[in-house]
């Protein structure tokens, strides 16, 4: 069950097309000038809380973008960490960014030298605070649990994609006493920063908070976006169970909506097996 | 209470689990279906029937896979069956090693003659294909450096299809790669943790796989089975009495809160 | 894949002579470096819209070339009835691609290191506060990075494994790395035990629900729950399997949807993150 | 005293146990509080980490991805690789940063193409999965009982209500708004399912540990077996 190319069911190719286009079209309406709207995201309005307390007890900040590997969802926990930054740049506070991928760690260094920069104090950037710590699971866990206990921590921003090691984390952070927000994709890692954690954001709301914290027009506009395409998919679930509850489960149609080799199953069954 | 130093509370877990580790206490499990098939397929095999083990935990799963493995190797000495072991990394080619050669001694099977142990192979799915057009060839050599084609156990024996059954304990996702590769009129029973146990039940609807024994919990069953004295039981009963600790402490919070609300509002 | 490593191997041009081969592959590497790292001054005298502008094509190629391997047809045979129909003519290079991925990540992996060596050297030399540590880390570094890479020699037969480094390497890999990865995961239970009691409180809605499904699930799945009340593992796994599933799934094409959208944005650089 | 001799660390075998159980306690006394002990094993432990990753995954990489197809096989072509990738060490250069930036963008171009394969893959089965719940019985589905038509009604609208509290780009009021709080609901439902779930594998782990600590450092019988 799964996909080498779209050819194995081109409703692969239209899907991701469709959402393409709701996602552009959206971008470029934004960049037009429309005004659009975000609702909100209780656990973001407290970053700046956090980061104010770190500041007043001069007390570092961490920020931890997961364990996982480069990709799509390393470079938006960095991008939202390059935000938290260019806060922190401007009261100067300590910060310390741990990564647990080299390559995560590479393409931090750059983001948060650009964030300095950015907010106009490139003296500030130190490339010592932006640190590899390992790619071992749990060697990384227990360097993060040290230095968060060491240095008693005063906010802990943890946005990624989590495993097992999530908990250490937060009940370490919990433990000193520091404002926590953590942020993941993993749903099986979402309880734990629940419990132990200020606030969670869950999910996609971890795609929604760039555009929630820097309000540009290109992530709101993509949001609308996205939310077109949840629209799309709620649509098709309700149309697919009805169509299941009439042809039955192994109806061409629902073949169709979704499984590899699907296309070709419906087609045939429409044309008689004459169909390619 | 509420603001009890959380290093009490860490001791106390502590302390229940050395106790009912160590209490001689055996809580009767009720079987269940998958642990039933398991055993029923193995009461099948004949004397000198030969079994493939592949074990891929190490001390992390310890709790979990080392009762599995335990109960299983019981009963195939139990039924004279042949086998070898597999592993995917050193870890757990050391400690399975170790393990089957501690048990084995006990009953008196003979290492070479009834069973073997074939190293690890650093990867599954090319190690399989290996093992089914040419196994002396994939394996070489068994974990003591005899070469394959010398060992008694598995004299004669060309491919992974002269095996009856392949066995898989393991924590990770290795079941689907047999499923894949491995011939089909070999039967494939499982042996997973309980986080894993979960994906595994379309495979046993299927019939891809045989029989299942989930975590501590089903080696507790199967010891039953086998009516032996293993690592399961205690084992389980210790996770049961774990978490009655914890709703029990849940529970003792919510009370110690409820109070304190009784006590703010009466004061106000 | 056979054919295509057929028609590389006849396609000399790709490969060098057998005949004094790694003498050329060194002089071919060192040319490599002299051309790419001698491209830096020239790229340097590019202006920052023109170096924006390589980074935005460089980025839009490397998606590209993915893209069209997954969306390009794959079945060519009406047109050209030997082809294989499972794969383009993108699909070949995608193994190549992905090795270059690889390799990028073991550089990076050597940057890394560096940083965190440098770090921790630092320490040492200035005598920074807790230099003493810096050092155990360097040391332990230093030894067990050379058992380890002296072990991958071995295991492709470059050089020999004596029974020091067997023993050394298994006394620190096998007895320590991973007993200490055995013990800081089993932390966990601790910290799950801590957290429960301090978050699972009747203090809201949502924290009650979390707290009663924790606790229904968590006597459910033991031998005891079943002792309790058969009915119990019943329940237990009809929450997992039925209320659990839709939740998770839901949230699974939230971020499928969000992930897609973030990937349009990245390959076509629409957005400043973080390049 | 046979135990004891048993007991101390005077043989290969005995001394690995020992080495064990000290990183174990070591690592457990972060839970009285952070301490010179955790201190130092934490070092030691990130130190031995990373320089075992330098094998398997530094070395090992170039050599079968690098080095092998050029000295040995004598594909020339895969010369360029690596001082390209080495662009990645401009990082720590002012002057020079930039170039990285290359590498990286190379990085994150691929990253998105491979993204629309893992978004089929991943997403698609499973949206096709949810599509095969019939919400009433039918000749269609012939082998469908009541039972399972509850619960394929029950998980269409936890799914479509926790999709509806997953929507950001409008301002949710009336009957949406109360939808979503019922996802919310729901959500919470399997939160707590996952984390009671969890709770065994975490347990059985310290188990595991303290099982070792019993019986192969101490060597007292488990189970009063």
């Amino acid at each position: 069950m799964s996909y080498q190319h779209a050819q194995d069911n081109w409703f692969a190719a239209i899907i991701i097309g469709f959402i393409a286009l709701a996602v552009l079209v959206n971008i470029w309406r934004a960049r037009r000038g429309k005004e659009l709207y975000i609702r909100r995201i209780p656990g973001l309005d407290a970053i700046d809380e956090a980061i104010g307390r770190s500041t007043e007890l001069g007390r570092p900040v961490t920020m931890i973008p997961g364990l996982t590997d480069f990709g799509v969802v390393a470079v938006q926990a960095l991008t939202i960490f390059k935000y938290i930054t260019k806060q922190i740049a401007r009261f100067a506070t300590p910060m310390r960014l741990l990564c647990g991928n080299p390559t995560v760690f590479a393409v931090a260094q750059e983001a948060i030298a650009d964030a300095y920069n950015e907010a106009g104090r490139p003296d500030l950037y130190d490339p010592d605070n932006v640190r590899f710590l390992s790619d071992r699971q749990f060697a990384f866990a227990s360097g993060v649990a040290g230095l968060i206990q060491r240095e008693r921590v005063a906010a802990n921003f943890m946005f990624g994609e989590f495993f097992a090691e999530s908990l250490i984390f937060a009940e370490t952070g919990n433990m000193v006493g520091a404002i926590q927000i953590a942020g993941t994709i993993s749903f099986t890692q979402v309880p734990f920063f629940v419990a132990a954690c200020d606030y969670t954001i869950i999910g996609d709301e971890f795609y929604a908070t760039s555009a929630y914290l820097s309000r540009e027009p290109v992530l709101l506009g993509s949001l609308v976006g996205q939310d077109i395409a949840k629209l799309l998919f709620a649509l098709t679930t309700l149309g697919g169970v009805i169509a299941a509850s009439i042809a039955g489960t192994d109806a061409p149609i629902i073949k169709l909506l979704g499984q590899p080799g699907g296309w070709e199953a419906f087609w045939n069954s429409v044309l008689g097996g004459g169909g390619q | 209470m509420l603001s009890v130093d959380r290093r009490w509370l860490y001791l106390i877990l502590f302390v229940n689990i050395v106790i009912f580790l160590l209490a001689p206490l055996r809580m009767p499990a009720s079987i269940s279906p998958p642990v039933q098939k398991f055993y029923d397929e193995i009461e099948k095999l004949q004397p000198g029937d030969l079994v493939m083990i592949s074990s891929n935990w190490s001390a992390s799963t310890l709790a979990e896979n080392q009762p599995q493995l335990e109960a299983v190797i019981t009963h195939l000495m139990r039924k004279q069956a042949r086998f070898t072991i597999i592993s995917i990394e050193a870890q757990s080619r050391d400690i399975s090693y170790r393990l089957a050669e501690r048990i084995t001694k006990e009953k008196g099977y003979q290492y070479g003659e009834q069973w073997a142990h074939f190293g690890f192979v650093p990867n599954l799915a090319v190690a399989i294909k290996g093992m089914v057009t040419d196994l002396p060839n994939t394996i070489k050599q068994d974990v003591r450096g005899i070469e394959v084609t010398k060992l008694p156990v598995v004299q004669g024996v060309k491919s992974l299809s002269d095996y009856k059954m392949i066995i898989d304990v393991t924590p990770s996702g290795t079941v689907p790669v047999w499923i894949s590769y491995s011939p089909k009129n070999v039967k494939i029973l499982y042996c997973p943790t309980s986080v894993m146990a979960a994906e595994a039940y379309t495979y046993l609807d299927s019939g891809q796989i045989k029989g299942m024994i989930t975590g501590a919990k089903g080696a507790q069953e199967y010891e039953q089975l086998l009516g032996i004295k293993g690592l399961g039981a205690p084992f389980a009963n210790t996770i049961s009495f774990s978490h009655l600790l914890i709703i029990f402490f849940i529970l003792l919070g919510n009370f110690a809160m409820l109070m304190n609300r009784l006590q703010a509002r009466r004061e106000a | 894949m056979g054919m295509i490593t057929n028609l590389m191997a006849q396609q000399t041009i790709w490969r060098l002579p057998e005949e004094s081969r790694a003498l050329f592959a060194t002089l071919i590497v060192a040319g490599a470096f002299v051309l790419i790292l001698g491209l830096i001054p020239v790229l340097q005298t590019l202006p920052p819209r023109g170096r924006r502008a390589i980074i935005v094509t460089v980025t839009f190629l490397a998606g590209l070339f993915f893209a069209a391997e997954f969306f390009l047809p794959v079945d060519w045979t009406a047109i050209f009835p030997k082809d294989d129909p499972k794969r383009n003519f993108l699909t070949p290079a995608i193994q190549p691609a992905q090795n270059v991925l690889q390799i990028i990540g073991a550089l990076a992996l050597g940057l890394g290191t560096f940083g965190l060596v440098r770090l921790h050297l630092r320490n040492a030399v200035q005598k920074r506060p807790q230099w003493g540590y810096s050092i155990v880390l360097l040391v332990s570094f230093v030894v067990m990075a050379t058992l380890s890479i002296l072990n991958t020699l071995a295991e492709k037969e470059i050089v020999e494994r004596g029974p020091v480094l067997e023993r050394a390497f298994s006394i620190l890999f096998d007895y320590t790395l991973v007993q200490l990865d055995a013990a800081m995961f089993s932390l966990i239970a601790f910290y799950i035990f801590s957290a429960a009691y301090r978050a699972f409180r009747i203090r809201s809605v949502e924290a009650s629900i979390l707290m009663f499904t924790a606790m229904l699930v968590m006597i459910g799945v033991v031998p005891l729950g079943a002792q309790i009340s058969p009915a119990l593992p019943t329940i237990a796994n009809w929450v997992l399997a039925q209320l659990n599933a839709p939740a998770q799934r839901a949230i699974e094409f939230g971020v499928g949807i969000g992930g897609l959208a973030m990937a349009i944005r990245l390959w076509l650089s629409l957005e400043r993150g973080v390049t | 005293m046979d135990w004891l001799q048993a007991f101390l660390p005077l043989n290969l075998e005995r001394l690995s146990v020992w080495i064990g159980v000290l990183c174990t306690l070591a690592i457990y006394s972060l839970l009285y509080r952070e301490n010179p002990i955790y201190r130092f094993f934490e070092h030691m432990y990130i130190g031995l980490a990373a320089g075992y990753s330098l094998g398997p995954l530094g070395v090992d990489i170039l050599y079968r991805y690098w080095i092998e197809p050029i000295w040995i096989q004598g594909y020339w072509a895969w010369a360029f690789v690596v001082p390209y990738g080495m662009y990645l060490y401009f990082i720590f250069s002012e002057r020079y940063g930039w170039i990285s930036r290359i590498v990286i963008g190379t990085l994150i171009g691929a990253s998105a193409g491979l993204f629309f394969q893992e978004f089929s893959s991943r997403y698609l089965p499973q949206l096709n999965s949810t599509l095969q719940k019939p919400l009433w019985v039918s000749d269609a589905n012939p082998d469908l009982t009541y039972g399972m038509i509850i619960n394929n009604i029950l998980f269409v609208i936890i799914l479509l209500s926790v999709l509806t509290y997953f929507t950001f780009s409008y301002e949710q009021r009336g009957p949406v708004k109360r939808v979503a709080i019922w996802g919310r609901w729901f959500l919470m439902i399997g939160l707590g399912a996952i984390f009671g779930n969890t709770v065994m594998a975490r347990m059985a782990l310290l188990i595991g540990r303290i099982y070792y600590l019993l019986n192969d450092w101490l060597m007292i019988r488990v189970g009063g077996g």
